[in-house]
């Protein structure tokens, strides 16, 4: 009994999320209510929230054989729910010029969010699968949740068809590898021969075609295609919940399956997913180089960034984890704010986003905030210091050299060079004279204003971080050292 | 046992087969049925009889008739045959075909160097109760999950699959202002 | 002492206030960017009291650690010694003084106009900069302040951008200094590969034991470093920026091209001098750059004809004399010229640009004339600084901290460059006063309306006080930080020399008050005849730098690349990484083709081809 | 009683599996799209109940069910995508939905 209490108190977080989303389907049969169920979601997340933060002194909690809660899931909790409540904030403007049922998009939102906890704390494929499908099968409604304009049901649809394919290989390599060990635990997947017994091709295989899958979800080349036009198709609050919290959780996912499986212990697989991290951030930074819709192109920006941030599986430096934490944790914060005030500009919603590089031209004399926040957040993606993305590049950079992985020293070096290159031309055009066409950025009531407060937190914090990173840095390396241990 | 997995997989491959080769999306879809028993078959040589039973229940009997639905509602004639085999030109399968003998390649390379023991499948029996066991118990909080996902695929498609009309009069209950063609801009 | 932060802290505050509120009245904007100057000076006292009072130790403020990966640590520290202290004095204080007077200086530019924050914005920000420059106990926090310092002086260059030339200009001392910056760069990554740290302390205290004296490691750190000086510094060979930099606004060039940010070459040496006593080639080097730079920048100061122009030669020619001082050895010296140096050339700059505004923007001295009369305040005040510059004996400042280091010359054993130190002197002493005599002499040209206000005259007077020789009075704290300058002679030779000095400094002024006094008949023959016309285009040109530049640098570029335009290599070469680039991107973006059966082929043939490899790799 | 090695059970998952992976990359017509990815799922569920055959074990017909679970939930989404493509693009050639790209 005992046991049992202790277990829901490790899983509290997640089954409050479970809770609020129950919550919010209730309301809906009875009442359509948009202020009550924006209140709920928010509230439960932020009760999720303070919960994950009040667990952090309970230490590791096994939550039935499937799930394992550690500072590790902690941290990855706070990131998820954090970038969660960030993107309520901007759906709620967003979608008050959206002329149909806005409420839904709440409970699709928590689902989500729900999933990538799951994910999170995941040590197990079952745990690993419905968490991944509960992540991703709300995120298609979410992305075509503005049918009626064709670019968002075209991006649905696109996500749709090549996440189920993605989902495919990672049941078939999830049933090769349970084949091989008769085991669906991280940590027992070992070759049926025995301790010393190499994982032979059958096992190579199965975690081969598991990589494929999450290395779809994370965007790396060749598995890529998909992301810009998803991106631009997709309503922007719903293109920054892509690019944050499924690509966290699914990283963190990734991480913990490399950390504490015994198999991806093989030096030809990890050279395999360093040739993946480096043909990342080259193509990724090349693609973006003369994009001039902004959603495409912070897109390709994130295949590169998941490039860099891949090199750290490859290396295994002891620094690897803490690197991972706050790389993530930086490009989550960077991310958030650059899509933030994409998504400002859009609303309210009306057909298409505003997301052409000609909508914000002179954004600087029309709402100097925004830009001033869009600038600090471009020059955090290409990681200038003072900024947080500069930390998070500095440790990237210290992992791959520590491990002597020159060639993907040499790799994050030419990306950020080529990456240099659009962010400061997007920087530039902030503060270009406007022409007559561009589209006014309207302001509308309250949900606006917390929208904006929210980009400016995020824009306080990219350079707060930079220039104090400290509580972050110690953050991560509890994260790491409870994971590497 | 082995004989009736091998030739219940042998009609699995020829449906299946003839599913994507197919014109007609009726027939198309009555090979997958076939298909699917086949690979019900399959599952009860193999000792779960639960899955079969599932199989054959919930993939054949509830999805495959949702796809049926669909096709009623899509109008399908002569002309749409025509144009699925107009669309299926020879020329389309180089690739294809050389991606998925690589990968083929690949895959039974895994499977027979796989360095894995042979044998180990003796058909015997799995009760159903076990599965029920481990579902509420290890799985507990997964099968939770899953009542979650299925809960977002309601809404979703409660939400996509609306037409025009629900839009006006749900706006006309708020008494909002009726816009029926939502401004696009390319 | 933790106070200390606070000098940063409140430039900071007010230069994130003015670049929040783009819009605010000039009146605010005035009052926020100098107060918050203000502010940091009144800390810098208090800081010095406290300082001084607890035994003048060297006293670290660690903030908070910056970066802490692995073994590699940077800390955000502040770190106060003698040095940084007078640094910090003469950063707060003449910034205090000379923001008090663009106060006074930019209601003509900018009163009503949108954008005028950003005047103080950039201003306050490069105060920040300069104070972590020479506060930041790491090299890391150092080369940020030194990048910050960088880019407010562009910026500030390039204040009028409206003019084309004024924006050029920007763009040349950018790209000049950062060949320097370059240079430091390496040299910085240098010291960290080989000490493992970045620590400047540190650094210094393990020299001796690390690097082989005279060894190749210290030579070449020790020239990167100096290179890098050089650049900020505006010393040979890249100095050519700091008269160009003139375009900016009067105060700028008070506060950064004259008072603060050129001299932080000095600076960066004085602070790692330990690395130069290693090195004794190099060092040998600072001092020939420094006394060729002030030979060449005085003369080239004599055939200016716009004022700020002649004092920016001149500002170029006091740093060569530093820069001799720190090649001698005269570490305290060259601290010491560095401050009152401050107070004058800001006094000289200040009062130039309060003439210039009361001749309705004229600054062409030889369109002035006769100020003398109508302009009695900056009369006294430009004399006041001209003869600190020329350092006139025993009353000014300038005589003794310039005489000083030409005394050291000599007594350290530099004969050549004490030579060359003397005659620069009276170079000097003939530019400045050529300048005197003919903006306040002589028959007057234009009309003139003086400055009024306390914010007009206060700086002034302050600045002039400090010039004279109260302001050599100052003690400065640097006996622990810098090796005592090593003169040992007799007490006669030293007064011989000194007096010698003071000669040539007088000679100077009566050699211009013979040129310039009056009908200025010699000087115009001179001039006009065909040898004297080429010499005055060459002075005017500063030496022909820029020419010689365009020469060796910039026309044999293009020749080469005209001469190959058909098949040139190495614009081939130059232009492959950008096609490259450019072609992936179009071959990349053409795989975008928006159809998902062709995504789904890229993927299937890239799962294919990975676990193929996966397989049989 | 005979064995029979995994090998065979997993041999013909493969084969469905890339089967129903060039359907997906052949057809056009998106319903037949949808059924080649239902095709894939099912042959990666087959993978899972030899497996769990070969251990004995439940957890097979465990992640069986959770696949039906997900594989019914993907086809309901993919359907009513299918009829709004339908309905806004006139037609159900996958090929149409293709007007975002480079």
């Amino acid at each position: 009994m005992n046991d049992t209490w202790f277990q829901i108190l490790g899983a509290l977080p997640p089954l409050l999320v479970a809770l609020s989303v129950i919550g919010l389907f209730v309301t809906l049969c009875i009442a359509r209510h948009e202020r009550l169920v924006y209140a709920m979601t928010v509230g439960g997340l932020n009760l999720a929230l303070v919960a994950t933060i009040a667990l952090i002194p309970l230490g590791p909690v096994a939550v039935t054989p499937l799930y394992i809660v550690d500072f590790y899931t902690l941290f990855f909790w706070g990131v998820i729910l954090v970038a969660t409540l960030a993107c309520a904030a901007f759906a709620m403007p967003y979608l008050s010029g959206f002329n149909d049922r806005r409420e839904e998009f709440y409970i699709l939102l928590a689902t989500s969010a729900l999933g990538a906890m799951s994910l999170v704390a995941a040590r197990h494929f079952g745990s690993l699968f419905v968490g991944l499908e509960a992540l991703s099968i709300p995120l298609y409604g979410m992305v075509a949740y503005t049918f009626r304009t064709r670019a968002s049901l075209e991006a649905g649809f696109k996500y749709m068809i090549l996440s189920g394919v993605a989902s495919a290989f990672l049941l078939f390599g999830m049933a090769l590898l349970y084949g091989a060990t008769g085991s669906l635990a991280f940590t027992n997947l070992i070759p049926a021969g025995g301790y010393d017994a190499d994982a032979g091709p059958w096992m190579l295989m199965g975690i081969g075609m598991m990589l494929v899958a999450l290395t779809f979800k994370l965007s790396l080349v060749p598995f890529h295609v998909w992301t810009p036009d998803v991106y631009e198709g997709a309503p922007a609050p719903v293109a920054t919940f892509l690019a944050t919290v499924s690509k966290t959780a699914v990283f963190a996912l990734l991480l913990r399956l490399f950390v504490s499986a015994p198999i991806t212990d093989n030096a030809w697989l990890l050279t395999l997913v360093g040739v993946l991290a480096l043909a990342s951030m080259l193509i990724g930074n090349l693609l973006a180089l003369r994009q001039d819709n902004l959603k495409r192109l912070l897109g390709y920006s994130s295949i590169a960034h998941l490039g860099y941030l891949l090199t750290t599986l490859v290396a295994g430096a002891s620094l690897s984890i803490e690197a991972v934490a706050v790389y993530l944790a930086t490009y989550v914060g960077t991310s958030l704010g650059a899509f933030g005030v994409v998504s400002l500009v859009s609303s309210p919603f009306a057909g298409k986003d505003a997301a052409h590089i000609d909508h914000f031209r002179g954004l600087y004399y029309k709402r100097p905030v925004l830009a001033v926040s869009m600038a600090i957040m471009m020059l955090s993606l290409a990681g200038i210091p003072l900024t947080m993305g500069f930390i998070g590049k500095f440790y990237i950079l210290s992992v791959t050299m520590a491990s002597g992985l020159w060639w993907l020293t040499g790799g994050v070096i030419v990306g950020s060079g080529i990456a240099l290159f659009y962010y400061l031309r997007v920087m530039a055009i902030l503060f270009m004279d406007r022409p007559a066409h561009a589209r006014e950025p309207q302001l509308s009531g309250t949900g606006d204003n917390w929208a904006q407060t929210v980009v400016w937190l995020l824009a306080a914090a990219t350079i707060l971080m930079g220039i104090y990173p400290a509580p972050l840095i110690d953050l991560a390396a509890v994260a790491g050292i409870t994971l590497g241990s | 046992m082995e004989f009736t997995f091998f030739a219940a997989g042998i009609v699995a491959l020829a449906t299946t087969a003839r599913v994507i080769t197919c014109a007609n999306p009726v027939h198309a879809l009555l090979y997958l049925i076939t298909s699917m028993l086949a690979l019900a078959i399959d599952f009860y040589a193999l000792g779960a009889a639960f899955a079969a039973v599932l199989e054959v229940v919930v993939y054949a009997g509830a999805i495959m008739v949702l796809f049926v639905f669909v096709v009623m509602m899509l109008n399908l004639n002569n002309e749409t045959v025509a144009r699925e085999k107009s669309w299926l030109r020879p020329q389309l399968w180089a690739g294809p075909a050389a991606a998925a003998g690589l990968l083929l390649l690949a895959l039974l390379w895994a499977l027979i160097f796989g360095g894995i023991e042979y044998g180990g499948i003796t058909g015997e029996e799995l009760a159903a109760r076990e599965v029920g066991m481990n579902l509420f118990g290890p799985y507990v909080l997964v099968v939770e999950l899953a009542a979650f996902l299925l809960l977002a695929a309601l809404v979703v498609a409660a939400h996509i699959g609306r037409d025009d009309t629900d839009q006006v009069s749900d706006a006309a209950a708020r008494g909002e202002r009726v816009t029926t063609n939502v401004r696009e801009s390319r | 002492m933790s106070l200390l932060v606070f000098t940063l802290i409140f430039p900071l505050l007010g230069a994130i206030t003015l670049s929040l509120f783009p819009r605010m009245s000039y009146g605010a904007a005035r009052t926020i960017g100098t107060a918050s100057v203000g502010l940091a000076a009144f800390t810098t006292a208090l800081v010095a009291i406290f300082w001084s009072a607890a035994g003048g130790f060297p006293f670290i403020q660690t903030l908070w650690q910056w970066i802490d990966a692995g073994d590699f640590q940077v800390n955000f520290s502040l770190y106060l010694d003698g040095l940084s202290l007078t640094m910090l004095g003469v950063i707060t204080g003449v910034g205090f003084l000379i923001h008090l007077f663009a106060a006074w200086y930019m209601v003509h530019d900018l009163e009503g106009k949108p954008g005028m924050a950003r005047f103080f914005a950039y201003m306050n920000l490069f105060i920040v900069a300069m104070l972590l420059l020479v506060l930041g106990d790491n090299l890391l926090l150092l080369y940020l302040g030194w990048e910050g310092v960088g880019l407010c002086s562009y910026l500030l260059i390039g204040y009028y951008y409206e003019t084309p030339a004024n924006a050029w200009a920007a763009f040349k001392a950018f790209i000049i200094t950062r060949i320097g910056d370059v240079f430091l760069a390496i040299g910085l990554f240098l010291l960290y590969v080989v000490f493992g740290t970045l620590n400047i302390q540190a650094i210094l205290h393990a020299a001796p034991s690390v690097l082989a004296q005279g060894g190749t490691l210290a030579n070449v750190a020790a020239l990167m470093v100096l290179l890098g000086a050089c650049g900020k510094s505006a010393q040979l060979p890249l100095q050519t920026w700091l008269a160009d930099a003139m375009a900016g606004p009067t105060p700028v060039s008070a506060l950064i091209h004259a008072a603060t940010m050129v001299t932080a070459g000095v600076y960066l040496i004085a602070r790692t001098y330990g690395l130069f006593l290693m090195a004794p080639a190099v060092h040998e080097l600072v001092g020939i750059i420094g006394v060729v730079t002030l030979v060449i920048a005085g003369f080239a100061a004599l055939a200016q004809t716009d004022i700020k122009r002649a004092i920016a030669y001149s500002t170029m020619s006091q740093i060569g004399y530093m820069f001799l001082a720190l090649g001698v050895g005269a570490w305290q010296a060259a601290i010491f010229h560095l401050m009152i140096h401050a107070f004058f050339k800001s006094l000289l700059f200040l009062t130039a640009g309060s003439v210039i505004i009361a001749c309705h923007h004229e600054q062409n001295i030889f369109k002035m004339g006769g100020l003398r009369k109508k302009l009695p305040f900056d009369y006294a005040m430009f004399v006041i600084g001209g003869a600190a510059l020329s350092a006139l004996p025993l009353v000014t400042a300038g005589f003794y901290s310039k005489d000083a280091i030409i005394w050291e010359a000599v007594a350290n054993g530099h004969g050549f460059l004490w030579a060359f130190a003397l005659f620069g002197a009276l170079i000097t002493s003939i530019y400045t006063f050529r300048l005197i005599f003919v903006v306040f002499h002589g028959e007057a040209k234009t009309e003139a309306h003086a400055g009024q206000g306390l914010a007009h005259h206060l700086p002034l007077a302050v600045l002039a006080v400090l010039s004279t020789f109260i302001g050599a009075m100052i003690a400065l704290p640097l006996d622990d930080v810098l090796p005592h300058d090593m003169a040992e002679a007799s007490h006669w030779v030293e007064l011989f020399f000194e007096i010698l000095a003071a000669l040539v400094a007088l000679a100077g002024v009566a050699i211009a008050a013979v040129l310039f006094l009056g009908s200025r008949k010699t000087v115009d023959t001179v001039v006009e005849s065909h040898q004297g016309q080429r010499a005055w285009q060459l002075f005017h040109g500063g030496l022909g730098f820029d020419t010689l530049y365009d020469r060796v640098f910039v026309r044999p570029f293009r020749a080469t690349a005209r001469a190959h335009e058909k098949r040139d290599w190495i614009e081939t070469i130059v232009n492959i990484v950008p096609a490259l680039t450019r072609g992936a991107n179009t071959g990349l973006a053409a795989g975008q083709s928006g159809r998902v059966r062709a995504y789904a082929m890229i993927m299937f043939a890239g799962a294919a081809v990975l676990l193929a490899l996966l397989m049989f790799g | 009683m005979n064995e029979l090695s995994m090998v065979y059970g997993m041999g013909l998952a493969a084969l469905l599996f890339l089967l129903g992976f060039i359907g997906v990359v052949i057809r056009r017509n998106t319903l037949f799209v949808l059924m080649c990815l239902e095709i894939m799922i099912n042959a990666a569920g087959l993978a899972f109940i030899v497996a769990g055959a070969r251990w004995s074990s439940p957890d097979g017909n465990t992640m069986f069910i959770l696949i039906i679970a997900v594989a019914a939930a993907e086809a309901a989404i993919g359907l009513g995508l299918l009829l709004q493509l339908q309905k806004r693009f006139r037609t159900i050639d996958i090929d149409a939905a293709s007007e975002m790209h480079g």
